[in-house]
């Protein structure tokens, strides 16, 4: 339990540090944001005025206090290029890009736990072999061109779903989900590889150390040896790669809504990019941010209650 | 290649695949079939043929000038950033590493921090600061990449400062620069081959996939990834314009893969 | 058939087929064991004493072991008897204790798990039944607060009592034959000495039949009965230890006697 | 009474525990609790004691390799240590030429042939030959290699020769001709020994005096026969009585 709020206040720390650091590095480096709302032609007196109202003025510290504050109260500012709530514009995003990544975690999970055991299981076989071989070559594919090729097949060639046709969660949450199921599929599957040839090594390289000949030395069945005592310890290194492969999962995704046009957080960090709306950026760069922070915490906590080694420490 | 009477296939298939785009890139830089931007309105999707043996894209252009093209700048931007995450990687991890202390420990803590972060996010908040371009995307991306090389560095120059013959050398009045460079570094070489490895083919996938999304390189750079962003509108009329270069970046990564796995398993 | 003896092995090969020519690493070896027996085998590293010791708990791939030879334990030849027959024997009959204790826990799973594993696998002992006799096996090595290290993880013993949880271990359905491959080398004089205390008291308690591997003659001398000396994966000389260190008659054995540091009051006049 | 090279006065050691939160108090353990004893020339002196005895802090703190409180004078010049695991103590990426020839890079003053020269003659000196000089660490064997070792601790002439268990991770047939060969430089070379061993029967043949360790403490210090058939110390029999040495044989 002690393991588990050093974890939690590892996370808080590190938040700040990331909230502080894309803050100033906005500020120093994006330019006067009264200038960017008013636009160029505005008197100096009128950027004066609202750089005294938005508190621009100020020592940074004293506004990133501000900021940050606003932003837990779920005041993230306002847009510039929309001038609406940048809050309201972010909201309905994040559900979309987490439902994404959650989907594709899942299906790398599922596929790649049973596949990895069962190469482990028949290393040097010709099915291991073949299976290397998929890995390798879907390793390499660059998540779009997985999401381009499986639009092509499934969207156009076989009509399974309706490229474009994006759903609302709002209105139909089976007809949401079901939409997502193609790209979270193109996002699970280099992921879903490389957490076959991880976990296929790290069984092998556990099956050579002295423990398992000791399980052998009491009579347990290869299979016993494999499930009560190999792969507990296999995993351990397979928990931190999931945990590593979620947070790119929820980078990735911002590639793979722009191919399957899901408007989700990548959606609205690519416009806000080539608009420079930085309130947006900001907004959508921390959010993920935080998901990632989130997801890490978790890792390190399931992985404390995995291994006794690091609990105990 | 051959061990133990079993032949090291992935080195041997690695290092054709990766010698057949290298040879590519090799070839492009000097010669193209026709010039990569020339546009020509007569020959617009055109199909696989002997004059345009990949086809032609909604301007026309040869797809097989600008895939060579393409590969050259993403091989460039792949190979930068890996120079600049390992260069700094292997000063800040060897630095860290072998001093620990309190330096140590914060910049691991901010190295940590960086590590969490997904690098596309970081190349993403790089390039909206200051813009996007060729040499913008490396050095966003060698940044990106620094803290995983500085990581595995320091964890390397953690696990051999505590070996025998460090303390040896350190005993015959060997400098700390000295040790760290010119005894400890050469026994990382092959972990840090296989990160650079890794590291090259997480590279090209970032840079295709930022100039898939229009902020990585810019025209008139032609870009492996920026070309499957432009082919996915036509993907239904005109399917190789998406698939060759595709295909490219897939061999380029399988190659580099095959190859970091065949270097392994020869150790 | 030989059945009145409770192992015995005859022309034991051993080759490994990990490169393209076969590597022999125990040629021709013999041996019987009958119940009570200390057995030493004593050689240097790669002389085939451990690949021996292995090969008759059946740790090794039986395709290492197909040139000839036989090992009976109570007229079954292990290398030829069902897969099931010979885990059945495993752990039950035939119990193996190594020389990183540290290495050959599972570094995951609690000691009373593990302690209790042979249990689990050979008898319909009920969980309640099986705690008792965890715990009364750890108190028989010597162990004190049974009940806490039950709940332990190995990181957290130190190496004699680790070396002891693996005595328990293997000692739990009271086997016929204990095999100790360098059960001692990793530990320290004093915990070594204590460690064969224990293993000479199980000999001699429940009649437990050991085979004793180490590269150490002058261990070797204090504990076992009979020894057979290795090398290069023959066996060179064998008899009564008596008779072998007061007597040696090949060349490789004396030399290997006279390689023990003496400790002898005149040595420095 | 022969020179003393080495006076070691009260010297205490202690680590510091790695704190779990920066809050923590500092936490030290001593390993070493006031250590005194001094050493001749032309010594060979036996150091015994069971893991966490402080035998090798002890050596350490003697070459100035840690931080100690305490006083520690040597009339000698840059004493040197052989270690333990042979594997560990050579650079796996180096050439055996390159390693010998280190510390007289290190030193200055020496063409290369002149460096080339010395390393030949050192390794006739340990027993190899000078085609030894094209290997690397991991094709040698682990006698070869401890040979190494100690060439590469030679090289410099030192005085003071520090032995950290140098011959337990060896076979027995082995370990007897490096004892030899430890004996035999010691003559020739003229040089004083501190040998670090758990083993009993080693230090026995190797040594003329013996200091045995408990606890950062030293139990017992005299000649070897004084310490092992009149040993002062209940510790020491047990030590003894452990190793199966019979002391009245």
């Amino acid at each position: 339990m002690k393991y588990a709020g050093k974890k939690v206040i590892t996370m808080i720390i590190t938040l700040f540090a990331v909230t502080l650091f894309v803050f100033l590095a906005f500020h120093f480096i994006s330019g006067d944001p009264a200038t960017s709302m008013l636009g160029t032609e505005a008197t100096p007196e009128r950027v004066e005025a609202l750089r005294e109202e938005m508190g621009l003025n100020d020592p940074v510290l004293l506004q990133y206090g501000r900021w940050a504050l606003n932003f837990l109260k779920g005041d993230m500012g306002i847009s510039y290029s929309y001038r609406m709530s940048v809050s309201e514009m972010v909201a309905d995003k994040i559900p979309v890009t987490v439902t994404l990544t959650i989907l594709a975690f899942l299906m790398m999970v599922v596929i790649a736990i049973p596949l990895g055991i069962y190469t482990a299981k028949h290393v040097g076989g010709v099915i291991d072999r073949i299976i290397y071989m998929i890995n390798q070559v879907i390793m390499a594919f660059p998540p779009f061109f997985a999401g381009i090729l499986i639009t092509l097949v499934f969207g156009r060639i076989l009509k399974l779903f309706t490229p474009g046709g994006y759903v609302s969660y709002q209105k139909d949450f089976f007809g949401f989900v079901g939409y997502l199921i193609f790209p979270a599929f193109a996002i699970a599957l280099p992921k879903a590889a490389m957490a076959v040839k991880l976990l296929r090594s790290s069984v092998i390289s556990e099956s050579k150390l002295d423990y398992v000949r000791t399980a052998y030395s009491r009579g347990n069945s290869t299979k016993a040896v494999l499930y009560k005592h190999v792969l507990k310890n296999a995993l351990i290194p397979v928990i931190t790669f999931l945990g590593m492969a979620l947070a790119d999962m929820i980078a990735g995704s911002i590639i793979i809504e722009q191919v399957f046009s899901i408007p989700g957080l990548g959606r609205i960090l690519l416009t806000s990019i080539s608009n420079r709306d930085y309130p947006v950026v900001m907004a959508v760069i921390v959010c993920i941010s935080l998901l990632v922070l989130v997801v890490n915490m978790v890792v390190d906590i399931i992985y404390g209650l995995v291994d006794p080694r690091i609990s105990i420490e | 290649m051959i061990r133990n009477g079993k032949k090291n296939y992935n080195l041997i298939v690695g290092s054709i695949i990766t010698g057949f785009i290298l040879l590519l890139i090799l070839v492009g830089t000097f010669y193209t079939p026709y010039d990569p931007d020339a546009m020509d309105a007569a020959s617009k999707f055109a199909g696989v043929s002997l004059k345009h043996p990949m086809g032609c894209d909604n301007f026309g252009r040869d797809i097989f000038s600008r895939v060579l093209e393409g590969s050259r700048t993403t091989f460039i931007v792949a190979a930068g950033t890996v120079f600049i995450g390992t260069f700094f990687g292997i000063i800040m991890g060897a630095l860290t590493g072998y001093y620990g202390g309190i330096v140590d420990e914060i910049l691991m803590r901010f190295n940590d921090a960086m590590f969490a972060f997904p690098s596309i996010l970081l190349a993403l908040l790089f390039i909206s600061l200051f813009g996007s371009g060729k040499y913008q995307v490396i050095l966003a991306l060698g940044i990106a990449f620094i803290p995983s090389f500085a990581r595995i560095v320091r964890s390397e120059f953690i696990k051999c400062k505590n070996m025998d013959y460090v303390k040896n050398a350190k005993l015959q009045g060997a400098s700390n620069i000295r040790i760290m460079f010119v005894h400890i570094l050469p026994n990382t070489v092959t972990v840090l081959l296989s990160a650079i490895m890794i590291g090259f083919n997480n590279a090209v996938l970032a840079e295709a996939g930022m100039s898939f999304l229009g902020i990585g390189v810019q025209p008139p750079d032609a870009s492996l990834g920026r070309m499957l962003s432009e082919a996915q509108t036509y993907l239904f009329s005109a399917p190789t314009y998406a698939i060759f270069p595709g295909l490219i970046i897939i061999l380029m990564v399988l190659g580099f893969s095959l190859l970091g796995d065949g270097l392994k398993s020869e150790e | 058939m030989d059945e009145k003896h409770l192992l015995k092995v005859t022309d034991l090969n051993i080759e490994f087929h990990d490169h393209i020519v076969p590597e022999t690493v125990v040629y021709d070896f013999d041996l019987t064991l009958d119940e009570g027996d200390i057995v030493g085998l004593v050689g240097e590293s790669g002389s085939g004493k451990s690949m021996s010791a292995l090969a008759i708990a059946g740790l090794l791939s039986r395709k290492d072991m197909k040139k000839r030879g036989e090992i009976l334990f109570e007229g079954v030849d292990l290398l030829t008897c069902e897969r099931s027959t010979l885990r059945d024997i495993q752990g039950n009959d035939i119990s193996v204790i190594f020389q990183e204790p540290m290495t050959s826990l599972n570094p995951v799973k609690k000691i009373g798990w593990q302690v209790e594993e042979s249990l689990r696998i050979h008898t319909d002992m009920t969980k309640e039944e099986r705690y008792q006799k965890v715990i009364q096996m750890l108190e028989d090595v010597e162990l004190d607060n049974p009940e806490q290290v039950y709940n332990q993880y190995p990181h957290e013993l130190s190496g004699g009592m680790r070396q002891r949880v693996m005595i328990a271990a293997a000692m739990i359905c009271a086997p016929k034959i204990l095999i100790a491959d360098e059960p001692t080398t990793a530990l320290d004089v004093t915990i070594q000495a204590q460690i064969v205390k224990l293993l000479k008291r199980i000999n001699k308690e429940k009649k437990t039949a050991i085979i004793f591997i180490s590269h150490d003659l002058s261990l070797v001398k204090q504990i076992c009965e009979r020894v057979l000396v290795m090398q290069g994966g023959y066996i060179v000389e064998s008899g009564l230890t008596e008779d072998i260190f007061n007597n040696p008659q090949k060349e490789y054995t004396k030399k290997l006697i006279e390689a023990i540091p003496k400790v002898d009051r005149n040595k420095k006049g | 009474m022969a020179e003393k090279i080495l006076e070691v006065s009260d010297l205490c050691v202690s680590y510091e525990c790695a704190r779990k939160t920066p809050f923590e108090k500092k936490k030290s353990i001593q390993v070493l609790k006031e250590v005194s004893f001094s050493m001749e020339k032309g010594e060979i002196l036996g150091l015994v004691g069971e893991s966490g005895s402080g035998k090798t802090t002890l050596a350490r703190a003697i070459l100035g390799m840690i931080p100690y409180e305490g006083t520690i004078i040597k009339t000698i010049e840059n004493p040197q240590m052989v270690f333990q695991d042979p594997y560990g103590s050579l650079n796996p990426s180096k050439k055996v030429g390159w390693i010998l020839e280190e510390p007289l890079r290190l030193k200055g003053g020496y063409t290369d042939e002149e460096r080339h020269e010395k390393v030949v003659a050192m390794l006739h000196m340990v027993g190899l030959d000078e085609k030894f000089m094209d290997r690397y660490p991991r094709q040698l064997s682990g006698g070869q290699r401890q040979r190494v070792c100690i060439a590469g601790a030679l090289m410099l002439e030192p005085k003071l020769l520090i032995a950290d268990e140098p011959v337990s991770a060896l076979d027995v047939t082995i370990q007897a001709q490096i004892l030899e060969l430890l004996q035999r430089i010691h003559k020739e070379m003229d040089l004083s020994i501190i040998f670090i061993s758990h083993d009993l029967r080693v230090v026995y043949q190797m040594c003329d005096t013996v200091m045995i360790m408990k606890d950062g403490q030293i139990v017992e210090r005299g000649t070897v026969e004084e310490v092992y058939f009149n040993h002062k110390s209940e510790y020491t029999g047990n030590l003894l009585q452990s190793a199966g040495i019979d002391i009245n044989s």
